[in-house]
């Protein structure tokens, strides 16, 4: 998966945020929990990468950069 | 020990000047004593629960730490021997055995719960199924309901949860550990707090400070405040209409959602603010469990701020977990080709809706009552998710409606009612009268019963409805003042002689208009026993 | 320095301000249920007495201290106060016998059948104005129902508090000071409704007395030793509730047992000259003016023999006396002018108890 | 730590054990017993309603007038019609005045509460009346129990039956029922 799938998955949620820059998205109410459901579910569909809920925390989800380091990790370790 | 006894108010006398005589580093084990304490009044019984959950907790945690550990000194100091086969085997073996001791710690603390809470509850449903076909009946049991066992085991479990999951290390020490279960304010109706927010001011020192203390002593008086004169006094209206469904239909029904909204949510912060007040005046920050929540404009936002520690622990222990579970996942495939990319996506978060608010609706109460409504807050939710592009729609075309006040004060008091009325299940005996109870609102309706006195005869005299209702006023004008920051800190910079007048009028309405002695039904707190 | 001025003015201010509000707050029995009174009335006495009731309604309806002044010089003081329970008896005697030595004291042994509290009502009217000290701490932890908590008790203003819907112009009148309801702790009713019938009494399974009030019975005995007062037992005339020969028989037991008098009015109605068709003011429960007089006048003589001297020659005692009988004289004749004229006393009924006018 | 397994298994297996004494006793949980409800409004829903399936209270009749006990009394009392006698104890201090209705056979009580009167008893006087299971004064004990059954409490030869808010009360002396009463149990003020 690249940065710029991601931010694809992203943007087809909330077209009106610019993703690549936001780093609040959960401090500033961006996303909701229904929104992290549907990304850690996009993201499992399409690049097999399965985010456990134990990673559901808001240092991973509040940036682009920050969920594509979460993704890199996991699919690292696998 | 009632928040509202002069008992707890002796043991609060006693407690805090002593907190802050003793030596620093012996704080946190008076909180622990006074915590034992104040728990044994509940009886002795209860003891035996928190402590077992307390232990069994604490024990686990560390086991799951200690093969964690294990297996990095282990793969450490084999890095170059084993093939890498070999590593996720012995990996998997060590979450095998961490998966045991955190499964063996949830299904007992659950287990506990689960029986003392829902035996009777299956027992009943058990015997209606079997009356169905003719079957026998079963005894109902009497089982003892230890004081903020849902409170406590939800706020234990999440520290399980946590430590499963690497977010922190365990608490080695046992007592230290008891003292993060057992803190005592927050034992009747919590908040649900988490361990890395919590632990390490409980166990931290704290030195006298008159700012600190002074404000949560504030708290304190003003949660007596909302609790005694206001919650408790409308209580007993709430009773009375909602005690006799044949006499007070339609209008009424209507009136006692209102006043159960005012009732709940007087008492439940008023609860709240003690709890912190209590808190704070030892020194310890406890996480806000209110938000303003009757100043939300849809039910998502009421959730994000009515009983927020409670609706943040299903959102991470459960909401998290099931929807990005293993079979959410595969179920999200499978919906996806059969419905369609978009709707299938949503398909398992709405399913994972569900059943958080399933659990959440049981969590309340045992009883069909709390199912019923705990789902239909998850189909309301889900309701106005697929109705967003309608709105997002509607804003496009109208782009000035939405930022007008006249609005959002509609948004406001559409989601007030809304909850007011999926509430309404929480006051009838069973949810088939609670729902002819709001239809008579439709077809019963008739405004004459405000006004020919009948509100006189729901308990409450004149003097009582004018108290009650000078003291939701101050409630909402404090609530509004507070978005403009803490209503303490605005306080403090007004004269010394405002300051007095108003810690004497809260200390005298309290004394006088307080619901409280002989003649008065020392009501406990509503979220007492969850 | 300035920092301890600071809180002090403050907790002054405070308290202050408390006990203001408490002193509203309690209710001060002015405008119906004198009997809440009479308490606090004893306190005002500035001089002793020779004889001292003890008991519930059975003597503070029954027995006047004025006629025993008036008729045999004997000075005396009721305390009572409604449906005095036996313990309720005993701590008042204590607190009585602290205060001053009489001759003799008078238990009215009605009190004998009830072994538990029965209302928090009649608790505070025998509880509430008994000055603050050990013995009231001790009176109210013997008599509190299970839901009554002692710091209401020492703060009334816990207790009353609900009051504050239900204040009126009286409350705020009588803030400080309250007049005299009763006569040396006699309540006056002058008004007749004569004795038609009495129910029959019921069967009891159990006509023992229960130990918790024989305790109490002896430790009002040994209090009276110890003080050198002579104790002397009575049941008054008073045709219902129902006295039971079984009870009587444990009384004229215990009485003969422990060298005390035991006298049962029930039985000298005749020797008395009680005629329960002028002498009663409700059917017999209790006497009227004229029966209290009579009776009193009949006791009188038993106290004499008992050694109870006549104090009419002191000029000072005279003096106060004087002053007592005059108000209750003028009590008794407003009472037989408002009969005549209305054929009721409004005094005497408050709403809520029906009973019927001038029968 | 290193044989904690045993340890956990026996800590495990002892609180199995408490948890299953407690429940069997249980119950005592003071004034805390508001089973989950969502409210303290004893509305509690669901599994608490079901429960409370009570016996019937007693029941006196006369005439066919029923006397039920904590009911309403001026109802009752104008049905039975003229009574042969009747009575009001004012209690000290005006709290309140009971009433003593007598009518062949037996005697009706009531207490006040809130400005109406309620039924507080009723007392059999003489073997004039029976109650509507035929029991009468006179009786014998195995009268009794064929009547009400074997669920009594005796004190001082005195058995008293509890159901729902009602007592009846049976006395015996010298073998034979001396008195028949029916007693409201208070309700919760």
């Amino acid at each position: 998966m690249t940065f710029d799938e991601l931010l694809e998955i992203l943007s087809d949620l909330h077209p009106e945020v610019d993703f690549a820059t936001e780093t609040g998205l959960i401090d500033n109410k961006v996303l909701d929990s229904f929104d992290i459901v549907s990304i850690v579910t996009e993201i499992s569909a399409n690049f097999d990468v399965s985010i456990p809920a134990g990673e559901i925390v808001p240092e991973n989800f509040n940036s682009a950069q920050a969920l594509f380091e979460l993704v890199e990790r996991l699919s690292d370790e696998d | 020990m009632l928040f509202t006894s002069f008992g707890f108010i002796l043991f609060l006398a006693i407690l805090f000047p002593l907190y802050y005589l003793v030596p620093k580093r012996l704080q946190w084990m008076l909180l622990l004593a006074a915590s034992y304490v104040f728990y044994a009044f509940a009886g002795w019984g209860c003891l035996i629960f928190i402590a077992v959950t307390t232990v069994t907790c604490w024990y686990a945690s560390l086991r799951m730490d200690r093969l964690q550990k294990r297996q990095s000194l282990y793969l450490k100091a084999r890095k170059e021997a084993l093939t890498s086969g070999e590593k996720k085997a012995y990996k998997a073996q060590v979450k095998r055995k961490k998966l045991g001791w955190f499964l063996a710690a949830l299904l007992l603390n659950f287990g506990i719960l689960a029986v003392l809470k829902y035996t009777n509850f299956a027992i009943v449903n058990l015997n209606a199924v079997s009356a169905l076909f003719g079957g026998g009946q079963l005894q109902l049991v009497d089982l003892l309901l230890p004081m903020g066992i849902s409170f406590y085991t939800f706020q234990t479990i999440g520290y399980v949860i946590d430590v499963y999951r690497g977010k922190y290390p365990p608490q080695e020490s046992l007592p230290r550990f008891a003292l993060f279960v057992s803190f005592f304010p927050q034992l009747v109706q919590g908040p649900i707090s988490r361990y890395d927010d919590l632990a390490p001011h409980l166990l931290g020192e704290h030195p006298f400070d008159r700012r600190t203390v002074s404000f949560g002593l504030q708290r304190i008086l003003w949660g007596y405040f909302k609790k005694m004169v206001v919650a408790d006094r409308l209580l007993t209206a709430v009773t009375a209409i909602i005690g006799a469904p044949e006499t007070y239909d339609g209008i009424f029904v209507l009136l006692g959602m209102f006043l159960y909204a005012l009732e709940l949510y007087a008492d439940f912060t008023g609860g709240i603010d003690i709890t912190i007040g209590i808190a704070n005046t030892l020194g310890v920050p406890v996480k806000e469990n209110f938000i303003r929540p009757y100043f939300s404009k849809n039910i998502e936002e009421y959730w994000r701020r009515w009983h927020i520690t409670m609706g943040t622990w299903f959102r991470d222990y459960i909401f998290y977990p099931v929807s990005v579970s293993r079979p959410m996942l595969s179920i999200s495939k499978k919906s996806r080709s059969l419905l369609g990319p978009e709707l299938g996506k949503r398909v398992p978060v709405y399913l994972a809706t569900l059943i958080t608010w399933f659990a959440t609706g049981i969590w309340h109460g045992a009883s069909w009552n709390f199912i019923v409504w705990g789902l239909l807050n998850g189909v309301v939710i889900i309701i106005s998710q697929e109705c967003a592009p309608l709105y997002r729609r509607f804003h496009e075309r109208f782009p000035k409606v939405g930022a007008t006040f006249g609005w959002r004060l509609f948004q406001v008091v559409r989601t007030f009612w809304l909850m007011s009325a999926l509430r309404s299940l929480d006051c009838y005996r069973d949810v088939p009268l609670t729902f002819s109870m709001v239809g008579t609102i439709f077809t019963r309706f008739s405004l004459t019963p405000l006004f020919d006195g009948s509100l006189l005869e729901l308990g409450l005299g004149a003097g009582d409805w004018i108290v009650a209702g000078l003291g939701c006023l101050l409630i909402l004008g404090v609530s509004l003042r507070q978005r403009r920051g803490s209503v303490r800190e605005q306080l403090e910079r007004s004269p010394a002689a405002a300051r007095y007048a108003v810690a004497f009028g809260l200390t005298f309405a309290v004394l006088v208009f307080g619901a409280y002695g002989v003649g008065y039904d020392a009501s406990q707190f509503i979220y007492n026993q969850f | 320095m300035k920092r301890i001025c600071k809180w002090g003015g403050i907790a002054l201010i405070w308290a202050g301000a408390f006990f203001l509000l408490q002193a509203l707050l309690v209710p001060k029995y002015m405008d119906g249920i004198p009997d809440g009174a009479l308490v606090r009335e004893y306190y005002r006495e500035t001089t002793e007495h020779d004889v001292i009731f003890i008991g519930d309604c059975e003597v503070y309806e029954n027995f006047s201290p004025v006629t025993l002044w008036e008729n045999y010089g004997i000075t005396s003081y009721v305390r009572g106060s409604p449906q005095q329970l036996i313990w309720h008896s005993y701590y008042t005697l204590k607190d009585t016998l602290e205060r001053e030595t009489p001759q003799a004291v008078v238990f009215n042994v009605l009190s004998m059948q009830y072994s538990e509290p029965q209302s928090e009502a009649y608790n505070r009217m025998a509880l509430d104005d008994l000055p603050l000290s050990v013995n009231k701490i001790q009176a109210v932890l013997a008599s509190k129902m299970e839901d009554e908590t002692l710091l209401s008790y020492i703060f009334p203003l816990f207790r009353y508090h609900s009051r504050w819907s239900e204040l009126t112009a009286s409350d705020f009148r009588y803030l400080f000071y309250q007049d005299a309801l009763s006569h040396n702790g006699f309540l006056m009713r002058a008004d007749v409704r004569p004795v038609t019938t009495i129910p029959e009494p019921k069967k009891l399974a159990n006509y023992q007395f229960a130990d918790v009030c024989y305790e109490y019975l002896d430790k009002i005995r040994l209090l009276c030793e110890e003080e050198g007062v002579e104790l002397i037992l009575i049941k008054a005339p008073s045709l219902y509730p129902h006295w039971y020969e079984e009870w009587d028989r444990q009384m004229v037991d215990y009485a003969g047992e422990h060298g005390l008098t035991y006298i049962n009015f029930l039985d000298r109605i005749d020797e008395v000259g009680l005629d329960f068709s002028t002498d009663t003011y409700d059917q017999g429960l209790h006497l009227n003016l004229s029966g209290a007089e009579k009776l009193s006048d009949y006791f009188g003589a038993i106290l004499r023999d008992a050694g109870i001297p006549d104090r009419r020659e002191d000029e000072a005692l005279s003096a106060v006396w004087a002053e007592k009988c005059e108000a209750y004289h003028a009590q008794a004749e407003a009472q037989y002018a408002e009969l005549a004229e209305k054929g009721y006393l409004t005094r005497a009924t408050t709403p809520g108890s029906q009973i019927p006018a001038g029968e | 730590m290193k044989h904690n397994g045993k340890k956990l298994s026996a800590l495990l297996l002892a609180l199995l054990l408490c948890l299953a004494l407690l429940a069997g006793c249980g119950g005592n949980n003071g004034g805390n017993d508001q089973a989950g409800g969502g409210s303290t409004n004893g509305q509690n829903s669901g599994a608490d309603g079901e429960g409370a399936q009570e016996a019937s209270a007693f029941v006196f009749v006369s005439n066919g007038v029923e006397v039920k006990m904590n009911a309403e009394a001026d109802p009752i009392v104008e049905a039975l019609g003229e009574p042969i006698s009747s009575y009001d104890a004012p209690s000290c201090a005006f709290q309140g005045t009971d009433w003593i209705y007598t009518y062949d056979g037996f005697q009706l009580n009531t207490y006040p509460l809130n400005d109406v009167n309620y039924v507080s008893s009723v007392v059999f006087t003489s073997d004039a009346v029976a109650t509507p299971e035929g029991l009468e004064i006179g009786g014998t004990r195995e009268d009794m129990i064929a009547a009400y059954g074997e669920d009594y409490t005796e004190e001082y030869g005195m058995c008293t039956y509890t159901r729902g808010d009602s007592q009846l009360s049976i006395l015996f002396g010298d073998g034979a029922i001396t008195s028949i009463e029916y007693l409201a149990v208070l309700p919760e003020q």
